[in-house]
Order: structure tokens, then C-alpha cells, then sequence
């Protein structure tokens, strides 16, 4: 192994995993190459590789719609709406783990498939339930949809994650006179922040970057950044480089989010598929 | 009265009836070891008197109070586990003190005692790691010493030193044995290793299928089993057992006629070998286990049985070569066709 | 334990989430029995199944069903796949490694809606679009990918999201690759393509079972990424169940006919599931 | 203090009196605006859903000549009563007509369109071709295939091909119109099978084929904008909005060589041109009608058109609504497009616009509910036919069918 | 000329000489094991002779080949690890056929070989059974039958032991012994349990550090280590070990003078406890463990010496009690300053 690292297996190997890579990102990474073009030159043939960048376009998005409310609001509500997800998945998720009955899976499977219907089928019924509720164009709406549509997924992943941890442990506890509050918050809290950590992690990446429900239930006030995408993609006039603007930084937070945050989430995005 | 009184104790998963009535007194200071083979039940009774399970029937009483249906935070008992269930996310002196906190122990006293328990379990350096960073005996100790600073009424140990090597399972025994006579608490202990159960118990538990099979000390035991079960689990190598038939020079046993269907017991240690020619039965040797200081050796005799003999000098015997089996009938045990004891020869 | 606790445990979760289903569901179930259109008020009433009859009886319908099913299926099929051959292509380390994660792992916090106009302007363009460009510098006539080959395109767009996700959970699976067996395959006389035929992929079979899962309740309501681009055209090659129920819903504004388009939805998932879960929860029982 | 949420399309000269709705707002400090900027599909969801149900999030919503006469027949719409200062009679009576039921308006113009031909002057010259003012479609075939240059990367003509009822059914129904067709005859039933129409869409199909770019059935009006300001158009029928950008040296290389003429006729000149208007309306039974009134008027009156002049010159004005901008010397001197817009819009008429009779109101739409689910499906039928996916015949076949079952859904004959 | 023939084999891992230099010669059939303390290099011994990891520095021969730079598919050995590594999507069959089946023999081949294998190990009922349905006893055959149907030219094991139970370990010790014999297989053995490798080895091999302390039959090195480390390494309970100043009484040994700074090593069975007051030295009762068949006690001498003695009766004595030590000097190792052996008594 020593004496020569750099084989040409090796080197092809890296060759390649950089080929695809960069491939694979390529699209991301015009994207964000065409927001610093002006109109013009996003659609110049043959497309522009070295250009002198201007920042035109992201004033152009300030100047019409206040990004920072739109954040704001993405923000608030995916914040928001981890927690409270968090809150009731991780009850759930822990009764599903340590008291296996009869039907735990069958429960689990059950919540999965709420997931299934696509949501333009319940739109108007949601819509009707949260106008009767003055819930429209709230973050308060919002939140509580996201947390709706998230929470089989969380609750499945605390569930695998709550799963790994011995019964023994929590015996253990027990027999050393624990309650139920304290076995939870010294003993179950601090052995699942990495499961909490990485479901809270995708919820809040799901949340953000949820289209439908924000854009239909909310109007001035609690837009997220995925409703202003739609108001950049114009069928009158040029609009590709304020489009990948608007887009670069309705994106941008989250994916930098995740480049952050990606050990965490890997670890917990496995659903116990990884003993 | 005695300490810990068990009366009629049952349990049931399911339709499945795991445990079947156990009655057992246990006295202040005893140190008293479950044995059987897997899934008799050893933890399932260990777990029923921590509290963990339900129990289904009968009583249990600790210390004079009725603790049947007491949650197991209430009863005052320590468990230290098989895989020694220690909170991976605290260090050494939080696992420790852990119990303490939660009873809301002054800081100052909880020091004082986990520094007291890290001293006897050699751990005072270690109190600041985390269980990850120790070794699997490092791990056991702190086990214990959760047990210990709690000062219980009782102790509970399900099998402590299975998951330890060879080495340290012996060494680790050693110390066990030492802290009980230091501090003289009630132990109970569940083990299926025999050799544990001999070397640790004042009185054992022999299980099986849910009841229990014979109590006594380990040399009661090992001396008088009630039966050809408690005879063949406990000693190492096992007590050879043959059927009666295969061994026609034994007719009698401490003035008792061998049973025609029955069988008879013999140590290894009862067994000699002498010239071929000579001895009760001829036999030839199969294996031969030279560990220093004692010999194994295996032989099967003419009619088929297969014996092995203890030898506390080494032999010059090979494998394949024909030798003479001397049986100290005196030191037989003899099992009628069930299993039980007939008679037992004297010791 | 006694096991009043782990239900009240689990009843917040239960129960917010049977209503979020169940009032939804039940008004759902109600408004495909009644004549309900947005647009008129004024005509009501109880019609039976009338709707779903319409539903089902519209000539996209069969093409919808089986766009959705093989919509599902190849970007199932592309991601595990592809995701298999990248996860073990960057399993081992290489300069940069750290970096590759990263890029790869982007588009997955893209969201849908972003991802499908990048695709549709910068990429598929037959005029400006680079991949246009790229067959022009070869010398090829640039495709209409959105026109000529309209489901596919959706396919490729979806499964370039998915496919950090089925990437990023083989990645983990292989790492937790026992080493030992590797070298008593070794040892055995296996080649890397024997390894690979006869460890790797049996050991990524429960993550495998993992990401169709997901990806399966994800994918079978995909709707954004059709709407931007193709809008389920040219006439209905890349219209799926999903599109079909908002044509209903958003186009025509009939909440009745949506509402039965969405009850077959919830049916089509739940044999989905049944067919795959069942194949999958092997797996995932292990 | 009231705040008002604006629906509007992100089209150019709304956004541009997003921007300049501050003057508004500070000679109204009572009145704060808050807008809903979306593209246009999303914006017809949006406002269509939340009228219907009662939502009552928006107080002003931009909508569509087509939405405006059924949703006022509904009653959904506050009727709009103007004063004197705002001289309703200065809007162009077509725009006024459909934006009006029984003579009762119940939206106000933003900006208004009609279709017309925009042609690259130099090429024709080059071909010796003098384009009349109101061409046949024979002339526009015969041109096309003289300036078809695709070598060169000229195309003889781009028309919308692109899928939807406000996409390429908006020019394909002035198409048919001009051949002598119609949507529905006098019982509501589909025509989509009558000769017209096959003679259209074969014509249509046949003609892009030939000399048009590739992929037209991906392109419509911003595509193709792309298209000519590159130079790759020779020859464009659109909305008469396009002039204002492709003269605009700014965006395009090929401002100083575009003409203009009237839509191509065929059997008949009606309906050959299309009518559309950005209105603004207030959803009936908002509590803010007041403010939400004040704001329309401003919006849509002569002064706001004045302040853009002043703003941006008289090239960016708002166009197709009022005769005194028409009028204004400054106006017909920074676009020379002028006067074939004022012709195309004048002579459109939405209630007379096919050569059989028609039960329905529209050019290049019919103003009724199911028309935005017929219009969808059939666009993308022809989208189909036009990729080559399917026979003309076969795809109006199918349009046939789903047409009829709307219809017959909708309950307007069993 | 030898089977297998190690010539300086070295193995570094970074800067870290973790293998240094071993020289070993193997004979055919030979069953060898290595035994040593934990990371002292056997593991890594045995996989570079696999092939598993590459050898820096020396050679291997084979059967008269230079195997040294071979891969280790092409090596034909057969290892069986610690941790089983079997494949556990196959079942047991398709486990023990996998390298038939690459080397693409005739399935009714391998089909009778697999099936010969399964008899010898008794799996042949669990042969379609996968590997989590089994137990460690079976799992552990599992992987001695992949190796077995392969007719290797030498066998490898790891450790293959160290994850049973106590009491499977000892039959599946035996089950290994009667193999070898049966097959006479060259055999090459991993573990750190020493009555293991006195139990089942022609020779062992005693490794520290990365090098080779000493090398002979089970009784030799029980009888005459080369060093203290080897003494003590060999024989349970441990020899002991005692700094000559602790006991005075020994003065000579085999005629050997007493080093100053030396030590006396003296196994447990060399140890007789008497009455108090009688014997060479005084000490009290530490500790007693009563096995049965024989009793360990342990004792501390007046001078603070800790022994071990081991007895083949009961014993009367208890915790506490005051005795006498008589030594047997006869049996006794001497040690210098530095652990090596300068006398050692006659047995
Ligand atoms: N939670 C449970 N549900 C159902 N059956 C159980 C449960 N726990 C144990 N059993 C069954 O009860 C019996 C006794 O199990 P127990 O764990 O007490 O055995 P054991 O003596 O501790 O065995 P081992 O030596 O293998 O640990 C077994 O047959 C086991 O299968
Ligand atoms: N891959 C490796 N890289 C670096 N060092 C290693 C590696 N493998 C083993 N070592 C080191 O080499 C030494 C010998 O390890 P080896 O595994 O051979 O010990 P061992 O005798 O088998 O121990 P054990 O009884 O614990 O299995 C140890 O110090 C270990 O830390
Ligand atoms: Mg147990
Ligand atoms: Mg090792």
C-alpha cells in the first residue's frame, strides 16, 4: 500500500468522481453564474463563460419585492414548524420505539401513506378549512401545514433512530430512581440530539423549500422565498438572469445551510438503514 | 424473616408461561447466583424482582414490605447489566452519580461517594472519560461502581462478565468476590458460566424451564445433585453420565442396586487409568488435553461410553492407545430413568 | 410501565395527523359525490359517482396513470442506480473528496419549483439552452428536449434532485461495509466485480429499500416540476395523476372532480405502496 | 390606516407601477399597498380560487378581459363608478365593451393589446417584397418562404407554438377566426372539427414547419421576443406590446429595422386581430372599496400615464387604453408603432368576432368558465400536432372529444 | 526444506514496526498457534501470511513458491475470522460454495464437497438456513466449513473462538482439535487464550511486541519458558512470580545461586499449604475458590509475597486462617533482573 498510492486506477478513479461531480453540478452552478449576467448575455450563443459580473439583477429583485420579508418569513416558518414537528414526533416516535404493540408498524405505515395524496387534491378543501379558520395568508397557516406534511417523516426517522438505543439504557435509569420527565430530559434528550438534529435538519430543508402550500395559502404576508420565485418567471420581456437572481437567493441560505450542516444530516437521513 | 422473600412468583409473555412459581428466601448479606441454561428464565426472575417486568403472580417482599407491584425506581435495588447499559453521553463520575442526583443527593456528599467507589474500583483516574473511552473492563467496573455509591438494599447482576475476554472475566471475578466481602451487601447474580457460579456463591439457584431445579452452596451441589441435570451443569469438565448398562463392573453404589434403566455418574476426577488389562472397564484413548499443570484425557470404552479422566500429572499415554479404566464406585452417583438421584457415593 | 403512557405519548402525533388526513379526506369523499364547480355556485347537488366517472373516463386518463408509474419507476431505477455507481465510486478517499460531497449533495436543497425553470431555461432551451450548445459544438442538431422527449426530461430533472439523496444514504451504507468480509471474499478469489455483485449490493439492499421508500412518497405526487415545464404537454405525454387532478382543480376549478381525481390518488398510492412496501418492509424489517 | 393587497402579473408595466405607486402612496398616506407579484398562470389560481371561495385576501386583483365579464355577471365584481377628472369615455370603446356587461364596467384597463404583424423591413426589401398594410396570409407564406434563411440563422416566420389557452390558442383562434371558424356554433357545440379549423391548423402546422425556427412548439411570446431581438425572426404576428420592446435599442439588434402592418387576413377580416386587457378590478363585498377604488382610478388614469412619460419617457407608457394617449403628439413621436396599434385594437370587436354567429363573447377566447380547461387542452393537442407528435386530424379529434365532455360536464347540453 | 517458510518478515503501519522481523519455519500438517498478549502483532502476522495486508520487508515461501508479493486470492489458504465474516444474505450453503463457485467448479462438484463438509461439522440440517438464524456455535462452524471445502494448503484461523460462551468454547475447541486430526491440515492458529493454544497446538508461538519470544510444544513452554513473560504468559492460574527478596527461604535452585535482583517463579500446583507455623514461609488466606475437583487459595506471605496455590482436594481452610507455605524450590524458575530464565527446577 505504501509504495506507490497514485496507481492509475487511483488516478482514474479520481478523474472520474470529478467528471461526474462537476457534471452533476454544473446546472447549479450556472444557475448561479447566469444571476451575475445581464439579460443579454444569459442568452448569448454560444453561453458566456467569462463575463464581467454584475449585481444589477439582485437590485433589480430588492428594488420589486422585499426579499428580506420573504426570508423572514421562510425563516419563521421553517423554524417554527421543525419545532413544533419535532415536539410532537419525538413523543410519538419514542412510545413507537420502546412500547412496540401490536400495530406500531402498522401506524407508522399508515402515516407514511398520508403522504401519498398529492396535494393539489386536497387544495380546496385545506384552502376552504383555512379561510373558515382566518388562517390565509398567515405564518401561522403555514407553519402548521408544514408541520402537517412533514411530521410521517419525522416521526419515522425519530423512530429509527430511537430504535437504536438500548432498552437497557433506559432500565438503567429507571432503576436508578428516574422518572419518566427526568429519564427523557437526562437520559433519552441527550442520546437522540444527533437523531433530533438531522430529522430537524431535512424537516427544515423540506420546509423551506416547500412551493405548493406556501404559494396558495399565503399572499402579502407570510409569502416564503418559493412564492417569490413566481413572480420572476415572467412571460413578458427577458428575465432569465433576474430569474436565476430571485433563485440564487431564495436557495442560497438553504443550500449553504446545508453544505454546513450535511455530516449532521447524513448521519440521521440513513432510517436505521445503517446498523 | 428472611430478606428478600419470593413467593410463588410468575410471569407470563404472551400464553407462554416463562416463569413458573418460584419460591426463594434470601438473607441479609447473602450472595446468591442464578445458573441454567439459556432462556430458563435467569433474567426474566432477575428483571421481575428489579422491577422491570410485571409480575403475574405470588409476591415479592423486600426487607419486610411488600414490593410486588412497585415501580422499579421505588425498590431500591441496583442493577448492573449484561451489556452494562452505562450512559454513553456522561462521563464516568455522571454515571456514577447519576442515581444520587436524581434523589437530589448535597453535591458535596455524592463526591465523596463516588470518589469512594472510583477508589475501590480503581477508577479515580478515569472519572472524567466517557465510557467509549475505556476498556470493556474499565466499562464493567463502572457498572459496578453505579451499583455500589447507591448503597442499595440489594444487587443485581445479569450475567456482568460475558461480554469480557477470558483473561479479564477471571480477573474481574476475583474482585467481584472481594467487594462483596467488603461490603457485605445482598447480591443476587444470574451467570450461565459454572465456573462463576462455584467460585462466587454462597448459596446457587439451579433453573430450568422456568423453576427452580436445586439450592445450595456450590459444593452441596457439586457433591449432591439432586439430579442428573444439576449433576452434568455444574463442574468442568462435565460429569460423565453413562447409561447403567454400558458399565456392567458397577452394580452397586453406597449400598444402592444400579437401576437397569437408569445411569451413573462420574467426576472426572473419579476416574483413573491404569494398564490396559487391568481396571474395571478397557477403553482407548481419544483426546488428550495437556494444560501443565492437569491432564484431560478422553477415552471411549469397549461398550461405547465415553468418559473423560482428570489427571492431576502428566501422561505418557498417546491417542489410540488401549488403557484400563479404574471407576471409584464409591464416588458414583446414581440416576434412576427420569434423572433423579438414587444414591450418591460418599465424599 | 403501564400502557396509558405511550398512548398519551403518542396521541398528539396520532391525532393531528388523522385530522389532518381524515377532515380533509372526509370532505374530499364529500365534495366528489356533489356537483361542485368554483366557477358555479349555482349548480349543486348530490350526483353520485358521477365525478369519478368523469375522472376516469378522460382520454389522458390511462396516460396519466402510466406516466405517474413511469415517472416513478425510472427515477427510482436512475437514482439507485447511478446513485450506487457514485457512492462506490467516492467511497474510498481521493483529493478533494470533502468537496465532491458537497457539490454533489447541492441540488437536493434546491427547491423544486427553482429546479425545474434552471432545467427548463438554462439547460433544455433548444436555442440558448447550454445542452443545445453542447450538441452544436459536437456538430449535432440540438434536441427540444420539452417537446421531443417531454416525460423523459421530467425524468431527468427529477432524478437529478433525488439522486444526492439516494447518493448521500449508499455513501453511509458503504461505509458501514464490514471489512472482514470483503477480505474473506478476498481470500476466496473474488474480483472487484464479483465483490461488488456479491457484497456490496446485498449489503445496500436495506438502504435501497430505504430511498424507494422515500422517494416513492415523494415522487408519486410530483407536480411542481411538470407544471414548469412541459405543463403535462405536448398533449398529455408527460401528464401524471397529479397534473391530471390540478387541470381539474386549478384549470377547470371543478373541486368535485378533483376531489374524486385525488381519492383515486390516495387509492393508485396505497396499491403503490401495498406492491412496494410489502417488497421493501422485507428489507426493512431486517 | 388601510392596506390594501394587490394581485398583479409580473409583467413589465405592472411592475413599473409598483414602483411608482409611491407617489401614490404619499398623496394617499392613509392607503398603504401591499403587492402579489406573480406570473401570470399562478396569478389566475390565486385570484380565481380565492374569489370563488370567498378567500378575501386580495382587495385589488389584476384580471383578464376574459375573467371580467364572467366573473360581473356573477356578481363577484364591484361594479366601478368613475368621476368626471377620470373620463371614462377617453378608454378605447373596445377595451370599455369588454370589460363591461350590460353596460355596467366592472374593470378598469391597464394596459391593453391586439395582434399584429411585426416584420424585418430590411429583409423583405432584400427579397423585393413591399408588405402591404393589411396583408392575406398568402402574401405571408409567400414572404416566408422568400427571407427563410436558416443558414444564416434567419427564419422566415415565428408564431407561438407553446401550450395554452393565453399561449398559441390566442393566435390559433384569430387563425381560425380569419378562416371563417368559430369555437361553439349557436348550441354551444364545440366546432373544433368544421373545415376552418383543419384548414387553419394544417395551415399553421405546414407554414412552421417550413420556414419556422426550431422548437416552436416550446415557444411563445417571451421566446420568441428572444428570438427576433437576436435577429433570427423574419416575421412575427404577437401582441401589439411586443413593438415597444423590440424597437427598444436597449434589448434589441434589430430596432431600426422592424415594421409594422395589421394582422394577415384569410376568408374574412373578422376576428383576425385579438383583444386583451390588464384590468383592475375590486372583488365584491371587500370593505375596502373606497381606497380600493381610489387606487384603480390612479392606476388607470391619464395622469398615471403621464407620470410614467415623465418617469421614462413616452416609449414605456401603458398603451391600448385611452384615445388622449393615442393623441399626444410625444407619444406617436417616440413609438412608431402607434398607429397600428390604435388600428389593430379599434378594429376588434370581442362581440362580434367570427363569420358564423357565435353564443359567446371573446376574440381569441370564449368568456365562459370551462374555456381556460377546453383552451388548455386543446393548446396542448395542437402543441402535440405541431411537434409532430400527432396527425392535425387526430389532434383536433381529440380536441373534439374533451371539448364535448366539458360541455357536456358544465351541463350546457345532455 | 519447510511448508511454510517466514524469512524476516516485517510490517511497518506508517512509522510504527509493528511486525519485526519474524523467521518461522512451518511443516506440513503442523498445527501452530500464536499466542500473546493483545496488539502484539499476531493478527497482522497472520494476515500478511494471508496476503491481506503487504509485506514490507522479508519473504514467504509456500510449498517451495515465493508467495511474498502474491495476492492472496491467488495464495490458496483458507482463513476463518474472528468475527466469522460470513456473507449474511447467503445461506450457509451458498456461505460455503462461494469460492467454489468463483472458481467456477462443476456444481455437483461442489455440491458433494459442501455437502461432505456440512457432514463432518454437523451443519448439514442447517445448510439453506442464512447465518442470523443460526447460532455462535453453528456460525463459528459455518466459517470453518467455508475454509474446510476450499482443501486449502494451509488454514488460517483469527481468533475464531473469542466470541462464543464459556462452555461452547471449550466443545468447539475440541470439535477443532478432532478436525485437525482428521484432515491434517497445516494450520496455522490466532488467539490470546492460552489453554487454547496448550490444548490444541504441535507448537506455539509465543509473540511480544512484534517478535518472537519463544517457539515449542505446549509442555515445553509450560515447563521451561525462556523468560518470565513466557512463564507467566503460559499456565491458569498465572505462575508466580515473587521477587527473590520475599523469599528468603529459596536460596538455590537446580544448584543455581539466587539472583539478588531476581525473581522466583513457582506454579500454583508447586505451592503446599501446611499448618502454621510449619513450611518455609508464613502468610494468611486470602481468598479461597472451591472448583470442585480442585481449590485455588490465595494467600499473602508476611513479607507482602501474593501466591497462589493450587490443590486437588477441599480444604478446611478459611478466609483469614493463618498457614504455612511449603515451596517445592525443585519445581521453581529462576529469573534475572531482566525476566530471563537462569535456573529452572527439574520436573
Ligand atoms: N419480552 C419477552 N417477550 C416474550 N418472551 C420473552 C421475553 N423475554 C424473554 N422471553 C422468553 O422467556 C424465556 C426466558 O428468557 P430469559 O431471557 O429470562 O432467559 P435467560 O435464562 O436469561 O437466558 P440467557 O442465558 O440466554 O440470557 C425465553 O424462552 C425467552 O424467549
Ligand atoms: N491498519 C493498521 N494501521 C495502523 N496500525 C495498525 C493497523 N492494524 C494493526 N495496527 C497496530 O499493529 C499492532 C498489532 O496489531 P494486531 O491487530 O496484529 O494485534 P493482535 O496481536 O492481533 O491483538 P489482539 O489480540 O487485540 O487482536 C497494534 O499496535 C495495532 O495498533
Ligand atoms: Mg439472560
Ligand atoms: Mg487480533
Amino acid at each position: 500500500m505504501k509504495a506507490s498510492i497514485y496507481t492509475p486506477a487511483y488516478c482514474l478513479r479520481t478523474l472520474v468522481a470529478w467528471l461526474v461531480t462537476l457534471v452533476l453540478f454544473f446546472p447549479l452552478g450556472w444557475l448561479v453564474l447566469t444571476a451575475f449576467k445581464t439579460e443579454l448575455q444569459a442568452i448569448s450563443v454560444p453561453p458566456l463563460l467569462l463575463f464581467t459580473p454584475t449585481l444589477e439583477n439582485f437590485q433589480i429583485v430588492q428594488e420589486r419585492s422585499d426579499y428580506m420579508l420573504y426570508a423572514k418569513n421562510s425563516l419563521i416558518t421553517s423554524v417554527a414548524s421543525t419545532t413544533l414537528g419535532l415536539m410532537l414526533a419525538f413523543p410519538a416516535a419514542y412510545a413507537m420505539a420502546f412500547f412496540k404493540g401490536k400495530y406500531t408498524k402498522d401506524i407508522l405505515m399508515w402515516m407514511l401513506s398520508t403522504k401519498m395524496m398529492p396535494a393539489v387534491g386536497a387544495l380546496v378543501p385545506v384552502y376552504v378549512m383555512a379561510q373558515t379558520s382566518g388562517l390565509l395568508d398567515t405564518r401561522t397557516g403555514l407553519v402548521i401545514v408544514f408541520t402537517l406534511s412533514n411530521l410521517p417523516i419525522m416521526v419515522w426517522m425519530l423512530y429509527s433512530y430511537l430504535k437504536e438505543i438500548p432498552n437497557e439504557i433506559l432500565e438503567a435509569s429507571r432503576m436508578d430512581g428516574a422518572t419518566l420527565w427526568s429519564e427523557f430530559r437526562y437520559v433519552l434528550l441527550p442520546l437522540t440530539m444527533g437523531g433530533l438534529a438531522s430529522t430537524g435538519l431535512l424537516t427544515l430543508v423540506l420546509s423551506w423549500n416547500e412551493a405548493f402550500w406556501s404559494l396558495n395559502l399565503s399572499a402579502a404576508k407570510a409569502g416564503t422565498l418559493a412564492t417569490l420565485i413566481a413572480s420572476y418567471s415572467s412571460p413578458e420581456g427577458l428575465f432569465w438572469a433576474k430569474l436565476s437572481a430571485a433563485s440564487f437567493m431564495a436557495i442560497g441560505p438553504i443550500v449553504v445551510f446545508g453544505w454546513f450542516s450535511q455530516k449532521q444530516l447524513v448521519q440521521g437521513l440513513t432510517f436505521g438503514a445503517v446498523k | 424473616m428472611s430478606y428478600l422473600q419470593l413467593s410463588g412468583v410468575e410471569k407470563l409473555f404472551g400464553e407462554h408461561r416463562v416463569i413458573k412459581g418460584i419460591d426463594l428466601a434470601i438473607q441479609q448479606g447473602e450472595f446468591v447466583v442464578f445458573v441454567g441454561p439459556s432462556g430458563c428464565g435467569k433474567s426474566t426472575l432477575l428483571r421481575l424482582i428489579a422491577g422491570l417486568e410485571t409480575i403475574d403472580g405470588g409476591s415479592l417482599q423486600l426487607d419486610g414490605r411488600d414490593i410486588t407491584h412497585q415501580p422499579s425506581s421505588k425498590r431500591d435495588l441496583a442493577m448492573v447489566f449484561q451489556s452494562y447499559a452505562l450512559y454513553p453521553h456522561m462521563s464516568v463520575f455522571e454515571n456514577m452519580s447519576f442515581a444520587l442526583k436524581l434523589a437530589h443527593v448535597d453535591p458535596a456528599i455524592i463526591k465523596d461517594k463516588v470518589d469512594r467507589a472510583a477508589n475501590i474500583l480503581n477508577l479515580t483516574n478515569y472519572l472524567q472519560r466517557t465510557p467509549k473511552e475505556l476498556s470493556g473492563g474499565q466499562r464493567q467496573r463502572v457498572a459496578i461502581g453505579r451499583a455500589i455509591v447507591r448503597a442499595p438494599k440489594v444487587f443485581l447482576f445479569d450475567e456482568p462478565l460475558s461480554n469480557l475476554d477470558a483473561a479479564l472475566r477471571g480477573q474481574t471475578r476475583i474482585e467481584i468476590a472481594k467487594l462483596h466481602r467488603d461490603l457485605g451487601a445482598t447480591t443476587i447474580y444470574v451467570t450461565h458460566d459454572q465456573v462463576e457460579a462455584m467460585t462466587l456463591a454462597d448459596r446457587v439457584v439451579v433453573l430450568r424451564d422456568g423453576s427452580i431445579e436445586q439450592v445450595g452452596t456450590p459444593l452441596e451441589l457439586y457433591d449432591r445433585p439432586a439430579n442428573q441435570f444439576v449433576a452434568q451443569f455444574i463442574g468442568t469438565p462435565q460429569m460423565n453420565v453413562v447409561e447403567a448398562a454400558k458399565l456392567p463392573s458397577v452394580t452397586t453404589v453406597a449400598g444402592v442396586q444400579v437401576p437397569a434403566l437408569g445411569s451413573i455418574g462420574l467426576r472426572p476426577e473419579s476416574i483413573t487409568l491404569v494398564q490396559a488389562g487391568q481396571g474395571a472397564v478397557q477403553a482407548k484413548v481419544e483426546l488428550i488435553e495437556a494444560l501443565g499443570a492437569e491432564t484431560l484425557i478422553y477415552v471411549t470404552t469397549q461398550n461405547g461410553a465415553q468418559l473423560v479422566a482428570r489427571l492431576n500429572t502428566r501422561t505418557e499415554l498417546h491417542v489410540g492407545a488401549d488403557v484400563g479404566v479404574h471407576i471409584d464406585a464409591d464416588a458414583a452417583h446414581l440416576f434412576d430413568a427420569n434423572g433423579r438421584v438414587v444414591a450418591a457415593g460418599a465424599r | 410501565m403501564n400502557r396509558f403512557i405511550p398512548r398519551a405519548l403518542m396521541a398528539p402525533a396520532v391525532v393531528t395527523l388523522f385530522l389532518w388526513m381524515i377532515v380533509p379526506l372526509v370532505m374530499t369523499i364529500y365534495f366528489s359525490v356533489i356537483r361542485y364547480n368554483l366557477m358555479q355556485p349555482d349548480q349543486s347537488g348530490f350526483i353520485g359517482l358521477e365525478n369519478f366517472e368523469y375522472f376516469v373516463t378522460d382520454p389522458s386518463f390511462g396516460t396519466a396513470v402510466m406516466n405517474t408509474l413511469l415517472l416513478l419507476g425510472s427515477v427510482i431505477l436512475i437514482t439507485v442506480v447511478l446513485g450506487t455507481l457514485i457512492a462506490l465510486l467516492i467511497d474510498e478517499p481521493f483529493p478533494g473528496r470533502g468537496l465532491v460531497r458537497i457539490l454533489l449533495i447541492s441540488p437536493f436543497f434546491v427547491m423544486p419549483t427553482v429546479n425545474a425553470l434552471l432545467w427548463k431555461h438554462m439547460m433544455m432551451n433548444p436555442i440558448y439552452g447550454v445542452l443545445a450548445q453542447v450538441w452544436i459544438f459536437f456538430g449535432g442538431t440540438p434536441v427540444d428536449w420539452l417537446t421531443d422527449f417531454p416525460l423523459f426530461s421530467v425524468i431527468i430533472i427529477v432524478s437529478w434532485q433525488w439522486l444526492p439523496f439516494a447518493t448521500l444514504i449508499f455513501i453511509t451504507s458503504l461505509q458501514s461495509m464490514n471489512r472482514e468480509q470483503l477480505e474473506a471474499s478476498r481470500m476466496d478469489g473474488a474480483n472487484y466485480l464479483q465483490q461488488l455483485r456479491y457484497l456490496y449490493l446485498p449489503h445496500m439492499a436495506r438502504s435501497v429499500a430505504v430511498v424507494v421508500m422515500i422517494e416513492m412518497i415523494f415522487l408519486l405526487s410530483v407536480f411542481a416540476e411538470i407544471y414548469t415545464t412541459t405543463g403535462g404537454g405536448p398533449g398529455d405525454a408527460s401528464t401524471n395523476v397529479a397534473f391530471l387532478i390540478f387541470k381539474q382543480a386549478l384549470l377547470n376549478f371543478d373541486a368535485g372532480v378533483a376531489s374524486a381525481g385525488a381519492l383515486f390518488a390516495v387509492v393508485l398510492a396505497n396499491i403503490a405502496a401495498v406492491f412496494l412496501i410489502r417488497m421493501v418492509g422485507k428489507n426493512l424489517d431486517k | 390606516e388601510t392596506e390594501l393587497v394587490v394581485a398583479t402579473v409580473n409583467n413589465g408595466h405592472m411592475i413599473e407601477m409598483q414602483k411608482l405607486s409611491k407617489n401614490f402612496e404619499q398623496a394617499n398616506p392613509d392607503i398603504k399597498l401591499k403587492w402579489v407579484t406573480l406570473e401570470e398562470g399562478v396569478l389566475r389560481q390565486r385570484v380565481t380560487t380565492d374569489i370563488a371561495t370567498k378567500g378575501g385576501q386580495f382587495d385589488v386583483m389584476t384580471i383578464g378581459m376574459y375573467e371580467t365579464p364572467i366573473w360581473g355577471k356573477k356578481g363577484w365584481l364591484q361594479e366601478l363608478k368613475t368621476d368626471a377628472k377620470y373620463d371614462a369615455d377617453d378608454i378605447l370603446p373596445a377595451m370599455r365593451n369588454g370589460l363591461s356587461v350590460d353596460g355596467k364596467m366592472f374593470a378598469v384597463p391597464f394596459y391593453g393589446e391586439s395582434s399584429m404583424l411585426m416584420y424585418r423591413k430590411d429583409l423583405a426589401d432584400k427579397a423585393g417584397i413591399k408588405v402591404a398594410d393589411k396583408p392575406t396570409w398568402t402574401d405571408i407564406k409567400a414572404l416566408a418562404a422568400k427571407i427563410h434563411d436558416p443558414k444564416n440563422g434567419v427564419y422566415g416566420i415565428c408564431l407561438r407554438g407553446k401550450p395554452g389557452w393565453g399561449d398559441n390558442m390566442a393566435f390559433l383562434t384569430t387563425l381560425v377566426n380569419t378562416n371563417g371558424g368559430q369555437w361553439f356554433d349557436t348550441s354551444w357545440k364545440p366546432q373544433l372539427e368544421s373545415q376552418p379549423w383543419k384548414d387553419s391548423i394544417n395551415f399553421y402546422v405546414d407554414l412552421l414547419k417550413n420556414y419556422g425556427p426550431p422548437g416552436s412548439s416550446a415557444n411563445s411570446f417571451n421566446e420568441i421576443l428572444a428570438l427576433y431581438n437576436e435577429g433570427k425572426c423574419g416575421m412575427w404576428i404577437d401582441a401589439t406590446i411586443a413593438a415597444s420592446f423590440i424597437t427598444d435599442p436597449k434589448q434589441s439588434k434589430v430596432a431600426d429595422k422592424v415594421a409594422f402592418a395589421q394582422a394577415p387576413t384569410a376568408v374574412t377580416p373578422k376576428g383576425a386581430n385579438w383583444l386583451w386587457a390588464w384590468a383592475l378590478a375590486i372583488p365584491s363585498g371587500s370593505k375596502k372599496v373606497d381606497a380600493a377604488s381610489k387606487f384603480v382610478t390612479w392606476a388607470t388614469s391619464k395622469e398615471y400615464i403621464e407620470l410614467v412619460a415623465k418617469t421614462n419617457g413616452w416609449a414605456h407608457v401603458p398603451t391600448g387604453t385611452r384615445k388622449s394617449t393615442y393623441a399626444n403628439p410625444e407619444f406617436q413621436k417616440a413609438a412608431k408603432f402607434a398607429a397600428a396599434e390604435k388600428a389593430a385594437i379599434d378594429s376588434a370587436n370581442p362581440s362580434d368576432s367570427t363569420l358564423p354567429k357565435s353564443p359567446y363573447v371573446g376574440v381569441q377566447f370564449a368568456a365562459i368558465p370551462e374555456f381556460q380547461a377546453i383552451g388548455a387542452t386543446v393548446g396542448q393537442e395542437m402543441s402535440a400536432a405541431l411537434a409532430g407528435k400527432k396527425s392535425v386530424d387526430a389532434a383536433l379529434k381529440a380536441s373534439q372529444v374533451a371539448a364535448e365532455r366539458e360541455m357536456k360536464k358544465a351541463g350546457y347540453y345532455k
